[in-house]
């Protein structure tokens, strides 16, 4: 394969980089969980299926 | 929240009207849910230590601090939807001094009054009423002392007729004549109809022009010593808690009744598990 | 990999109650949908799509060989960047015309995704630049110079956001800067368009290659994926959003009881100078157990601070509530 | 339109007393302008050339000083409550506020057009381009300084904040303004007038974003 460096550390960084913002994400969101009650999170109490995001209302 | 909200949209004769009212100062809850009332007419004197909340207070009045929570009514106006109408009306004097220092005190009034719509004439008025010399006019505002200063700054607002005036600590730094041709505006504005909210701590100037007293802590009014007698009785009648106006019960007035507090005690008993 | 930080295992207890994380079911699926669809590319990338090794007229190569592999992740994460401004510049303009808190956390998550986007499409444009053109970064490419410049322009959105101040001063002024830079997006691309005449960034990647089916097949494989990430990371950052939001409030409420508490301490000073109701500083000083008493604490009797202290947490947490929306 | 000119003449009258415009951001301009002169080994050929470049990269620095001077001058006094107290539409005080600050930069820019001519020997072949340009950039650069010098300092890190906000949203400006330039030097053979257009439509924009949005960042600014 030829540029086979160049196309590793694209891939790698397109790979990775989402992936560790997606921990991030999760993360923060677990820790946030706790401290804010199951009832003011909407997707939760709205039952677990067909949830677009809209979390909350408006 | 309780039954006193619904007649929060009748108006009449309040000049303010704050229930529940909470407001922010960057993320610090600098109010935290005041209930006032303040008839038209009234000069009402905001006591209470340092960071209660006074100067939040008056800028809530002044529309210019942003409501979080809770609702509010000046002059007739709604605090979140008519805050511009609000801010025409009212005057404010705050710790800073709302001028420019490079400017000469005539410049600073008369560019003020242009831009509210006043006449140059109604700033030389007010400079004359606060005891600012002829001399001192053309001079740049950085060479006054702070006293000058301040009555420059409450000429800024006089000129402007506000129907209610915000007077953040405004005897601090003035002398005794000084602090006698404010406390003359005072009741000269008071006399021709206006309302005269005063946070001070300097009790002995600011409780000659008072009508009553309200005490703030933590954010919030604390129930208040009954009024002292209104030296100069305005147009509207003084005695605040008009029995006639239920939304009062929720102001504290005076010593809540032992009845009620035995009341309130025992569900809160109750309430344990 | 993604997908499975998506599908934490649930604790078995208190599963049902509160599952203490972003997840729900549709992002569980989606994120499912997503590994396959990684795989899936990861395999067409590398297996199926043959490298572009083209010939030019007197039959020297002129294909881009395997570093047209990058392009893969190359183009999607530029296209779904500049989505992501997108929706940052839309949530903003409603949140100004509506002040709805949803709008508004929706441009924050927006805002977010599209810089880490942006960020990896700029980096992975750089990586591409190197063997095929010879140089990391080329002035004369419109795109990559525009991308750079806008992921400025939202750093400088996030900053903002980043900032302690009262939650509405800094939903406006996020909202400002929001719009502000998706308006750019023509004027910058224009701008650097004309800054140099030719520009190494072919009009069209798609018709430049001259792509077999499978490469074309490829990308747009790509594209797909990358929806799927950008979608799931939207709905996961958007409600860590909503719980900051929500967090932030809880705070803000306590500190509002802490404060009032803190007040009826102090009031032993104030109290002594407000004879009458001297005696009422014990009385009302545990404000914060009065919650539970409900909202007809404040009764026709009961005056003043008895009466705020009653409905306190349960009648001021709705009005902020109110005032959120 | 009056409470507007007298929002610009009370801050221009204020920075003709202070003399803030005069004994510090001229001289910062100057010896921004020396500075990049020795970056660039003070090369004859190559500074003749990038005289345009130099010039904008130098307005846009001395445009982040004024408009942070032109927000603290309403800041420190507490005049900015005075001035929501007033009742004046914010428009009207944006207006106000950018045309004092279009002035300033005016006058400097006259002053730098003189200093690129001793110090990098640029020849100003097309004046009309040149003051074309420098008047639409300027009222950009002046509105967008305006709009987003009042979101940093409401914020409260307004020194460090502002350059990041504003420096990237002029970079359009800094682009086509430096194209036009170039064709009004002499030093390109561009179309200076397409370039014109295109500071022109940027221009636009920032006064059109900045009389709608300055009035919720005011607001938020409390």
């Amino acid at each position: 394969m030829t540029h086979a460096a160049y196309v590793a550390a694209a891939w790698a960084i397109g790979v990775v980089g989402p992936a560790a913002y997606a921990v991030v994400v999760l993360l923060r969101g677990r820790r946030l969980s706790r401290s804010v009650p199951a009832s003011r999170r909407r997707w939760l109490t709205t039952g677990d299926e067909g949830d677009d995001g809209r979390a909350g209302g408006r | 929240m309780t039954d006193c909200d619904a007649k929060l949209t009748g108006g009449g004769g309040l000049a303010v009207r704050l229930r529940g009212a909470v407001c922010l100062r960057g993320a610090f809850p600098a109010l935290t849910g005041v209930n006032l009332n303040v008839d038209e007419g009234e000069a009402v004197l905001l006591r209470g230590p340092n960071g209660a909340g006074k100067s939040t207070l008056l800028r809530l009045c002044a529309g210019l601090a942003a409501l979080r929570a809770g609702e509010g009514e000046v002059l007739g106006y709604d605090l979140r939807t008519e805050s511009r109408s609000v801010r025409l009306e009212v005057g404010l004097v705050a710790h800073h001094m709302m001028l420019y220092e490079d400017l000469t005190v005539v410049e600073n009034l008369e560019f003020w009054a242009r831009l509210s719509g006043a006449s140059a004439n109604q700033a030389h008025v007010a400079l004359r009423s606060l005891g600012v010399e002829e001399r001192l006019h053309e001079v740049k505002l950085r060479k006054l002392s702070a006293g000058q200063r301040k009555r420059v700054s409450v000429a800024a607002v006089a000129m402007r007729r506000p129907r209610l005036w915000l007077l953040d600590e405004p005897h601090a730094g003035l002398d005794a004549s000084g602090r006698e041709a404010l406390n003359e505006m005072i009741n000269l504005a008071r006399r021709s109809g206006a309302t005269v909210l005063i946070a001070s701590h300097e009790g002995a100037s600011a409780e000659a022009v008072a009508t009553r007293t309200i005490h703030l802590a933590g954010g919030a009014v604390w129930p208040s010593a009954p009024s002292t007698p209104d030296p100069w009785p305005a147009t509207q009648p003084t005695a605040t808690p008009s029995t006639a106006d239920p939304s009062t019960a929720a102001q504290p007035k005076a010593t809540p009744s032992t009845a009620a507090r035995r009341r309130w005690r025992s569900r809160r008993l109750s309430a344990r598990p | 990999m993604r997908s499975l930080l998506g599908l934490p295992a649930r604790p078995a207890s208190k599963a049902a109650e509160a599952p203490g994380h972003t997840g729900s079911r549709s992002t569980k699926l989606l994120g499912l949908a997503l590994l396959a669809g990684v795989v899936a590319l990861c395999l067409f990338a590398f297996v199926f799509s043959p490298p572009d090794s083209r010939t030019g007229p007197e039959g020297t190569p002129i294909g881009q060989f395997d570093a047209v592999r990058i392009m893969y992740v190359h183009v999607p994460s530029a296209v779904w960047g500049y989505v992501g401004f997108g929706i940052c510049a839309l949530g903003s303009a409603v949140y100004l015309l509506k002040r709805s808190a949803w709008w508004d956390r929706l441009a924050h998550a927006g805002a977010e995704i599209g810089v880490v986007f942006c960020g990896i499409s700029i980096l992975t444009g750089m990586i591409w630049g190197r063997p095929v053109w010879g140089t990391w970064w080329d002035w004369g490419d419109v795109r990559l110079v525009t991308t750079l410049m806008l992921s400025l322009v939202y750093l400088g959105y996030l900053a903002v956001r980043s900032l302690a101040a009262a939650p509405a001063a800094r939903e406006s002024r996020s909202a400002v800067l929001g719009i502000v830079g998706v308006v750019l997006i023509p004027i910058v691309n224009r701008s650097v368009d004309w800054w140099e005449d030719r520009t190494l960034h072919q009009k069209s990647t798609l018709e430049e290659l001259r792509i077999e089916d499978l490469t074309l097949f490829t990308l747009v494989l790509g594209f797909l994926v990358g929806g799927l990430a950008f979608a799931w990371l939207l709905i996961h950052r958007f409600r860590v959003a909503w719980l900051d939001a929500e967090a932030e409030n809880s705070e803000m409420l306590a500190a509002i009881e802490e404060r009032r508490s803190e007040a009826s301490t102090l009031n032993g000073t104030v109290a002594q100078e407000v004879a009458g109701t001297a005696t009422e500083a014990e009385g009302t000083g545990t404000g914060a157990e009065g919650a539970g008493t409900g909202a007809e604490g404040a009764g026709t009797g009961a005056t003043g601070a008895t009466g705020r202290e009653g409905t306190g947490a349960t009648g001021r947490e709705r009005q902020m509530e109110a005032s959120r929306r | 339109m009056r409470s507007v000119l007298l929002i610009a003449a009370k801050d221009l009258r204020i920075e003709l007393r202070s003399r803030v415009f005069l004994y510090q951001v001229i001289p910062f301009a100057i010896t921004t302008l020396v500075l990049l002169g020795f970056a660039l080994d003070a090369d004859r050929a190559a500074l003749r050339n990038f005289s345009s470049g130099l010039y904008w990269v130098t307005v846009m620095l001395a445009a982040l000083l004024t408009a942070q001077r032109s927000v603290s001058l309403e800041r420190s006094s507490g005049a900015a409550d005075a001035i929501r107290l007033s009742g004046v539409a914010a428009a009207k005080i944006f207006a106000g506020k950018s045309l004092a600050l279009f002035v300033y930069l005016i006058v400097l820019e006259l002053l730098m057009v003189l200093g690129i001519v001793v110090l990098y020997d640029a020849t100003l072949t097309d004046a009309g381009l040149a003051a074309a340009t420098a008047v639409v950039a300027t009222l950009g650069i002046a509105g967008a300084g305006t709009l987003y010098g009042v979101l940093a300092a409401g914020s409260g890190v307004g020194e460090t904040l502002l350059p990041v906000l504003l420096l990237p949203v002029l970079a359009p400006v800094l682009i086509s303004a430096t194209r036009a330039f170039g064709d009004a030097l002499g030093a390109s053979s561009v179309n200076g007038w397409a370039w014109f257009g295109l500071v022109g439509l940027c221009s636009l924009l920032y006064m059109l974003l900045g009389g709608l949005s300055y009035g919720p960042i005011l607001e938020a600014d409390s």
